[in-house]
């Protein structure tokens, strides 16, 4: 066991519950969007920890490749729901 | 496959396939449909003829076709199905031709006819279901089918008699699909077997067995009309006459009895089903139905609604029959499945020919209506002084063998109380209405004469179907000893049924 | 004929590619691409029917290292439903975008969405299917605020975000699953899993996600604003494939991957979650006053009865009884499949002949929109469960596994839920027969009507009659 | 020798870095914070980088250090002067 | 550096990225609350170098911190603050405020189980040896791959396929955003020191994008790293005003956004027609293959989240454009 595998995966898990809580309590679209992408960030951390080895030990890649991938997924989904969110804005302006 | 496997599901396609293609024609093409219509029927007719003939000589017409693992569609042709499959036909022939004056220039015919020749297909097809399975197919086939029929005028009334009319057969059809569930999963797929199959079945099922067939009668016995699941029927009666004349006689009320029947002869075995005393409630159900039914008729003064209770009551004298321990009462209640038909289509048919032609929809308006139309008034009368049981018309025969048969049960001390009030009760609701018709002056004018007097004192199409139906109730009672009369018949199935 | 589970994914994408850079042939090529594609999928069913599950390791490399596709006979079964329900609704899209514009935008997607769905039944691959369930989400609510108007935009924003928490905690349990073993291969796992403090929090969170997406009650409330607000193809395709994409993933974890984790107290939970859904959705649907939000609420119904099999196969001793029950669940989702798709196409028809779909004024439709009326009835008839649809064997199936593990509740929740279809469809149908004074003569519009009816009719009458195939291909016999 | 210079120039780069968020936390208006903080971390990040870049002792590696740190400086004194004209503009505005 | 210096450094990067991420959660003010976000994904970049992940802290750096910032801000621009709408005109009664106290804390405990569940789950993951099977057949097969960034080879040959529906996701999401409208008009004209900086940084970025495709083979870095640093460029280019960024509009476009599903696509589709599986390269052409299908890539991921920046289609004369101005003429849209 690691200590640092495990302190930075315990973090990942601290974001992921931070960010379902605001996903579910915030009123605001643009927050939730972002405590959506603060739980994405958390569990980014859970995977490249569990990727970790140690110092000086390569770590394993696969979850680096997945977490890469999360990321511009996560972006991708982050500017779909931006621009329903503006077409929203735009639609209620308009009465 | 030869012959022998495909003739069963030929009867039920010469309707199913007229049908279908009906639905496409164009509203105009009068000629093409009416050839449909009534090709569809002729060969049916031929089909079970042969068919008919088959079955006498103990020849198995089987199909089969399996929809699932361990659930097969099958159509098989035995004594009792070849009963019910001939009276569908005969009476669907009539009913065409009649139905066809009838609606002619209405909206909506293909729609009607498509509809219709489904009902027949599913009615048929219900008759030769060859196991529990396939007969709830059919069974809510049948629902669907006639569901359209009823709402067809498309007023509010229809729509909403059409609503209720669903609403009591599909809670009913649901719990007749959890009974067959019930018992599939107790004893495997139940086919139809003269004598029934559930004897053998270890004694720790039986209170399971009681509440399966308390199930299944009740979900029968809604569209049998038993009391107190009758309430859809007077509702249903906003139909167009001929479907209400098809309905009443053939297809949806019989198809309750008919099922009330098989499940008690050739699923549970009716010495089996008199072993754990199930005859004896089912019996006490039709008698206060047939009773019930002949008050409540007594208090209606329109006709289609005077012959819905008088259709309440006649249909439980099936379920009475079947409740009654022997082949005589079997006779008798798988008789009046024929009987009972011929004579209230002729009913339905001479009431529908007072309303067409001279608007006439209330007892009250019918003073003197036999000098109009008195071939109309003919039949209707035969047809009635047959279901008050007069001799020598077929409602006769069926009273008859009932009594006969509860007698030879040890039964007679309820059952032929029962029977007395009943025929002194369609007495009291016919003899007024026949007086009316025939020794009443008429009033100054009818309600709404839509069809003068010409050479027939109605359209020939709709004259003929009840005249004909009449002639049928009378030489069904008249020549009941003759071969292949319902009566022989029956007395072959209850042969068959008992292993005599 | 190996190559096949690859050319189902590669077809429709290269097909979305043609069409977002041929603007003006976009429909040409989508309905092409549609043809291709549904070969492809009866190119697989005849292949697995005929040598058995297909397995496709993508790039050759071995599973675990790389990424496989594989195909069973359910898996198989879903693709070839998407398949012809997609092409018929494409061929209803055609009809129903008509602007160019419109095209330009709706095909792409649509095609995207198709890549997605069977990227999704193929893959045997956790974190793959995280990427299949995105580009599934994603291309779905583009798709859904399709509509433009704000209730479309609304519905779809939320759509977005409720399956982005649900795809997020998928994404937390396949993490999880790859610390305590080291692999995201769905073959490998269902050989290593063991009940445990790692494989249970694992698929509580997948599974969550997972039931986030496929709404069940009580997190079905995102479901009918969406539904309803989508243009009509969409529609049918998100309540008749999209969905059950998701509710796909689930019965794979339970029974497949998970299945010597799996408790039966957690198979329960979902069986009364299902029977929640059963009640609360028709009961919705019964009450809704616009056919597609009816619509809408029955699909949560639908998907409840799928979930009451759970407790039942959790029950029930390996066997053909057991494997019965799995092969009427099946045979209830295909019905579903396809009669809520032609349910929605006809709603359609009816919303743009008749400019609404607001069920009390629908009085007079059987008489103007016959074949379409009769669409409904037929999709009615499935969703009620009647026969002959392939419903009334998979209900027969649910009522005979509860009859048979004595769990009569279910029955209960079952018939209730049947008549309260029956009384939603037939609440339509009465309308539909209502009586207007003769103003419209018939219409019937074939490429509108056409798709609509033959999906119906699959569901109400092939599936029942001639479905004994399927039971074949999910390898089942008494 | 060289830890000795490297630590010494590191901790002067940290002291500067403090200095320039206190001044962040305590200045009254807005202009001598962006003041503060612009030109303490400026500082305290050539200080940092030379420090560091003791350490590597290669050429290239120290040669992309003083990138970094010239990319810093134009970046931060660009957004520095992008903000105060914007607050001027606000003012002058209301 | 010793250990006890590296778990102060852990600890105090730990408490920032959970601050950060409740500050940021915490606040109502939208702004405030993505300057926090921004904040976080920087130093969530500083944790992923820390976990010896650089590929992942360059693309959280450029993308997650970055871009993903710069679309909540754009987002953002209209937003009326602190208070969204949504909750200052909702009225509120006593009972509902009861109501929504006991469901905020049902949700936090929730969320709490949630946690210590999954930590609890974790614990006992990390308890067990650690799963070396795939980081050794990876190793194994590294030199078959074409490349010798174990990550590329991971993202490019192994699992090659998610990659290719990533990009999908990627095509998806832009397309999703065009159907909903056209893009924001941009900003004004940069001043003098802003637009000095402009033409040097653009340049350096483009240079930058470039260097890292080409170092993802052997080095941290690769399509998607290089495609957020383009699009980066195009961002700044946009923020001082510039009207054209380096977009093409019409066919152009739609070519540039199809290039990275589509190339990969077809390597795919002839691999598979010259009888090799799907994306089974060869070994000796794997390292072009990929340096062409990743070159392609940055393109499109470069045009897809730039024009997700923009919020929405450029103008342009095409079909699309035309079919724009019938929108508005058209009543039922």
């Amino acid at each position: 066991m690691l200590t640092t595998q495990i302190l930075y995966a315990l973090a990942g898990c601290v974001l992921l519950a931070l960010g379902v809580r605001g996903a579910l309590l915030h009123a605001s679209v643009l927050l939730r969007i972002v405590a959506i992408n603060i739980m994405g960030a958390g569990v980014f951390l859970l995977l490249i920890a569990v990727a970790y080895r140690g110092p000086g030990l390569a770590a394993d890649p696969v979850p680096h490749a997945l977490v890469l991938t999360g990321i511009v997924v996560a972006v991708s989904a982050t500017a779909l729901a931006l621009a329903l969110a503006r077409r929203l804005q735009v639609e209620r302006d308009d009465g | 496959m030869n012959w022998d496997a495909w003739l069963p599901v030929l009867v039920v396609a010469s309707s199913l396939l007229p049908g279908l293609v009906i639905f496409f024609l164009r509203e105009g093409n009068h000629r093409m449909r009416t050839l449909l219509n009534l090709a569809g029927a002729v060969l049916k007719l031929v089909l079970v003829s042969s068919m008919i003939w088959g079955v006498f000589h103990e020849h198995v017409y089987e199909s089969r076709w399996t929809l699932a693992p361990g659930l097969e569609l099958v159509l098989h042709a035995d004594t009792l199905s070849v009963l019910f499959v001939t009276l569908s036909t005969v009476l669907w022939l009539v009913t065409t031709i009649y139905a066809i004056g009838y609606l002619e220039n209405a909206p909506h015919r293909s729609r009607f006819f498509g509809f219709f020749s489904l009902c027949v297909s599913a009615t048929v097809g219900l008759a030769l279901a060859g196991n529990l399975f396939t007969f709830v197919i059919f069974y809510e086939l049948l629902t669907l089918a006639t569901y359209p029929l009823v709402a067809h005028r498309g007023t509010s009334e229809a729509v909403r008699g059409a609503r209720i009319y669903l609403a009591y057969t599909l809670g009913g059809g649901m719990l007749l699909l959890i009974g067959t569930v019930w018992l599939y999963v107790l004893a495997g797929p139940t086919a139809f077997v003269e004598g029934g199959i559930l004897g053998t079945l270890p004694a720790d099922y039986h209170p399971q067995l009681k509440m399966i067939f308390l199930l299944l009668i009740v979900g029968l016995g809604v569209k049998a009309a038993l009391v107190p699941l009758h309430g859809w029927l007077p509702q249903a009666m906003v139909a167009p006459a001929p479907v209400s004349a098809l309905l009443h006689a053939v297809a949806v009320v019989k198809a309750g009895a008919f099922g009330i029947v098989r499940v008690v002869y050739d699923v549970y075995g009716v010495n089996f089903a008199d072993q754990l005393g199930l005859l004896t409630g089912l019996g006490i159900a039709a008698a206060i139905t047939i009773v019930y039914g002949s008050v409540m008729a007594l208090f209606q003064d329109n006709l289609k609604k005077r012959l819905a209770y008088s259709t309440v009551s006649q249909v439980s004298y099936i379920a009475l029959g079947t409740a009654i321990l022997g082949p005589i009462g079997t006779i008798g209640g798988v008789v009046h499945l024929v009987h009972q038909g011929i004579m209230k289509i002729t009913l339905f048919f001479t009431a529908g020919n007072y309303a067409e032609t001279l608007g006439i929809h209330k007892v009250s308006e019918m003073n003197g209506v036999g000098r109009r139309m008195p071939a109309t008034t003919l039949a209707f009368s035969i047809a009635a002084l047959g279901m008050i049981g007069v001799p020598p018309v077929a409602g006769f025969v069926s009273k008859w063998y009932l009594g006969l048969g509860a007698m030879e049960a040890g039964m007679a001390v309820w059952v032929m109380p029962v029977l007395i009030a009943s025929s002194v009760l369609n007495a009291a609701y016919f003899l007024p209405v026949l007086y009316r018709a025939w020794f009443r002056e008429p009033g100054t004018a009818w309600p709404a004469e839509h069809i003068p007097a010409a050479r027939f004192e109605t359209n020939a199409a709709l004259l003929w179907p009840p005249v004909v139906t009449a002639m049928l109730a009378l030489a069904t009672g008249l020549f009941a000893a003759a071969p292949y009369s319902p009566l022989e018949w029956a007395t072959l199935i209850a042969h068959r049924e008992y292993g005599l | 004929m190996a190559d096949t589970p690859i050319w189902l994914v590669a077809l429709p994408l290269a097909g979305a590619l043609a069409a977002l850079l041929l603007p003006r042939l976009a429909t040409a090529a989508a309905i092409v691409t549609g043809l291709l594609t549904t070969v492809a999928a009866g190119v697989l069913l005849f292949g697995v029917a005929t040598q058995g599950a297909l397995h496709y390791e993508i790039g050759g490399w071995t599973a675990g290292l790389g990424i496989m596709l594989r195909a069973d006979g359910l898996s198989t079964l879903l693709l070839l439903m998407t398949a012809l329900v997609v092409l018929a609704a494409s061929i209803y899209a055609s009809t129903y975008f008509r602007k160019t514009y419109e095209r330009a935008r709706f095909w792409p997607l649509w095609l995207l969405l198709w890549t997605s769905l069977n990227a999704l039944l193929l893959s045997g691959d956790l974190f793959n299917i995280y990427v299949t369930l995105e580009l599934l989400g994603l291309s779905a609510v583009a798709l859904a605020s399709l509509g433009g108007k704000r209730a479309a935009v609304e519905a779809a924003l939320r759509y977005l975000l409720v399956g982005l928490l649900g795809s997020m905690l998928f994404l937390a349990g396949v993490g999880l699953i790859y610390a305590g073993y080291g692999t995201l291969d769905l073959t490998v796992l269902a050989r290593v899993l063991e009940p445990g403090p790692v494989a249970w929090p694992a698929l509580a969170l997948m599974s969550s996600g997972l039931l986030l997406k496929t709404a069940l009650f009580p997190l079905h409330f995102w479901l009918p604003p969406a539904h309803a607000s989508a243009p009509a193809p969409v529609s049918a395709v998100l309540s008749a494939l999209v969905v059950k994409a998701a509710f796909y993933l689930v019965l794979r974890l339970w029974l497949d991957v998970f299945a010597n984790v799996i408790t039966p107290a957690s198979a329960n939970l979902l069986g009364l979650l299902g029977a929640g859904a059963v009640l609360w959705g028709s009961w919705q649907a019964l009450r809704a006053e616009r056919l597609k939000l009816l619509a809408a609420y029955s699909t949560v119904a639908q998907l409840g009865y799928l979930f009451l099999f759970f407790p039942l196969l959790l029950a029930l001793p390996a066997g053909p009884d057991r494997d019965l029950a799995a092969g009427g669940l099946a045979m209830l989702a295909l019905t579903h499949g396809f009669a809520k798709a032609g349910l929605f196409l006809a709603i359609g028809i009816i919303q743009q002949r008749c400019g609404h779909d607001t069920i009390r004024e629908l009085d007079g439709t059987a008489q103007h929109l016959p074949a379409t009326t009769f669409a409904i009835a037929l999709a009615g008839v499935a969703l009620v469960g009647l026969p002959p649809s392939g419903a009334f064997l998979g209900k027969w199936q649910l009522l005979a596994g509860a009859v048979d593990t004595g769990q009569w509740w279910w029955l209960v929740v079952t018939v209730a839920g049947s008549l309260l279809a029956a009384a939603y469809i037939f609440r339509v149908l009465g309308h539909a027969f209502g009586h207007r004074p003769y103003p419209n003569q018939p219409v019937t519009v074939a490429r509108e009507e056409w798709p609509a009816l033959l999906l119906s009719a699959m569901a109400a009458l092939v599936l029942g009659l001639a479905g004994a195939p399927v039971w074949g291909l999910l390898e089942i016999s008494t | 020798m060289i830890n000795i210079l490297s630590s010494i120039l590191i901790l002067a780069g940290v002291f500067f870095y403090l200095a320039g968020s206190i001044g962040l936390l305590r200045l009254p208006d807005l202009y001598s914070r962006l003041h503060a903080l612009t030109k303490a971390d400026n500082l305290g990040l050539g200080l940092l980088i030379a420090g560091v870049a003791l350490q590597s002792q290669d050429l290239l590696i120290m040669l992309k250090l003083l990138l970094v740190w010239l990319s810093v400086l134009a970046a931060s004194a660009t957004s520095a002067h992008l903000i105060a004209r914007q607050a001027r503009r606000q003012e002058t505005g209301s | 550096m010793n250990s006890a210096g590296l778990i102060v450094f852990d600890a105090l990067l730990l408490l920032s990225i959970v601050g950060l991420a409740w500050a940021s959660l915490a606040t109502t003010d939208v702004r405030r609350s993505i300057i926090l976000f921004m904040a976080l994904g920087l130093v969530l970049a500083v944790a992923w170098g820390r976990l010896l992940a650089p590929d992942v802290a360059l693309a959280e750096a450029a993308i997650g911190a970055g871009l993903s910032g710069a679309l909540l801000l754009a987002a953002a621009h209209g937003q009326p603050s602190p208070l969204p709408p949504e909750s200052t005109n909702a009225p509120r009664n006593h009972g509902a405020a009861g109501m929504g106290m006991v469901l905020r804390w049902a949700i936090t405990l929730l969320c709490a189980a949630l946690a210590g569940t999954l930590v609890w789950a974790l614990l006992h993951a990390f308890s067990n040896p650690q799963h070396d099977m795939l980081p050794r057949a990876i190793s194994a097969n590294l030199a078959a791959s074409g490349v010798s960034n174990p990550v590329t080879a991971v993202l490019l040959n192994f699992r090659a396929y998610d990659t290719l529906l990533e990009l999908a996701v990627l095509l998806t999401a832009v397309l999703g955003t065009f159907a909903l409208g056209q893009a924001t008009p941009g900003y004004r004209p940069a001043g003098l020191v802003f637009d000095g900086l402009v033409r040097w940084l653009v340049p350096v970025l483009i240079l930058t994008a470039g260097y890292l495709l080409w170092a993802g083979a052997h080095a941290p870095g690769g399509a998607f790293q290089a495609g957020a640093t383009l699009a980066a460029a195009g961002v700044v280019l946009r923020l001082a005003g510039r009207t054209r960024i380096g977009l093409p509009v019409g066919f152009m476009l739609r070519m540039i956004m199809a290039a990275g599903v589509g190339v990969f696509l077809l390597v795919g589709l002839t691999l598979l027609l010259l009888g090799r599986p799907f994306l089974g390269y060869p070994p000796a052409w794997a390292g072009s293959l990929i340096l062409m299908i990743e070159t392609a890539a940055m393109f499109s991921i470069a045009a897809t989240l730039l024009l997700a920046f923009l919020g929405g289609q450029p103008e342009s004369t095409d079909v699309n454009a035309v079919a724009n101005r019938q929108r508005e003429e058209d009543p039922r849209c």
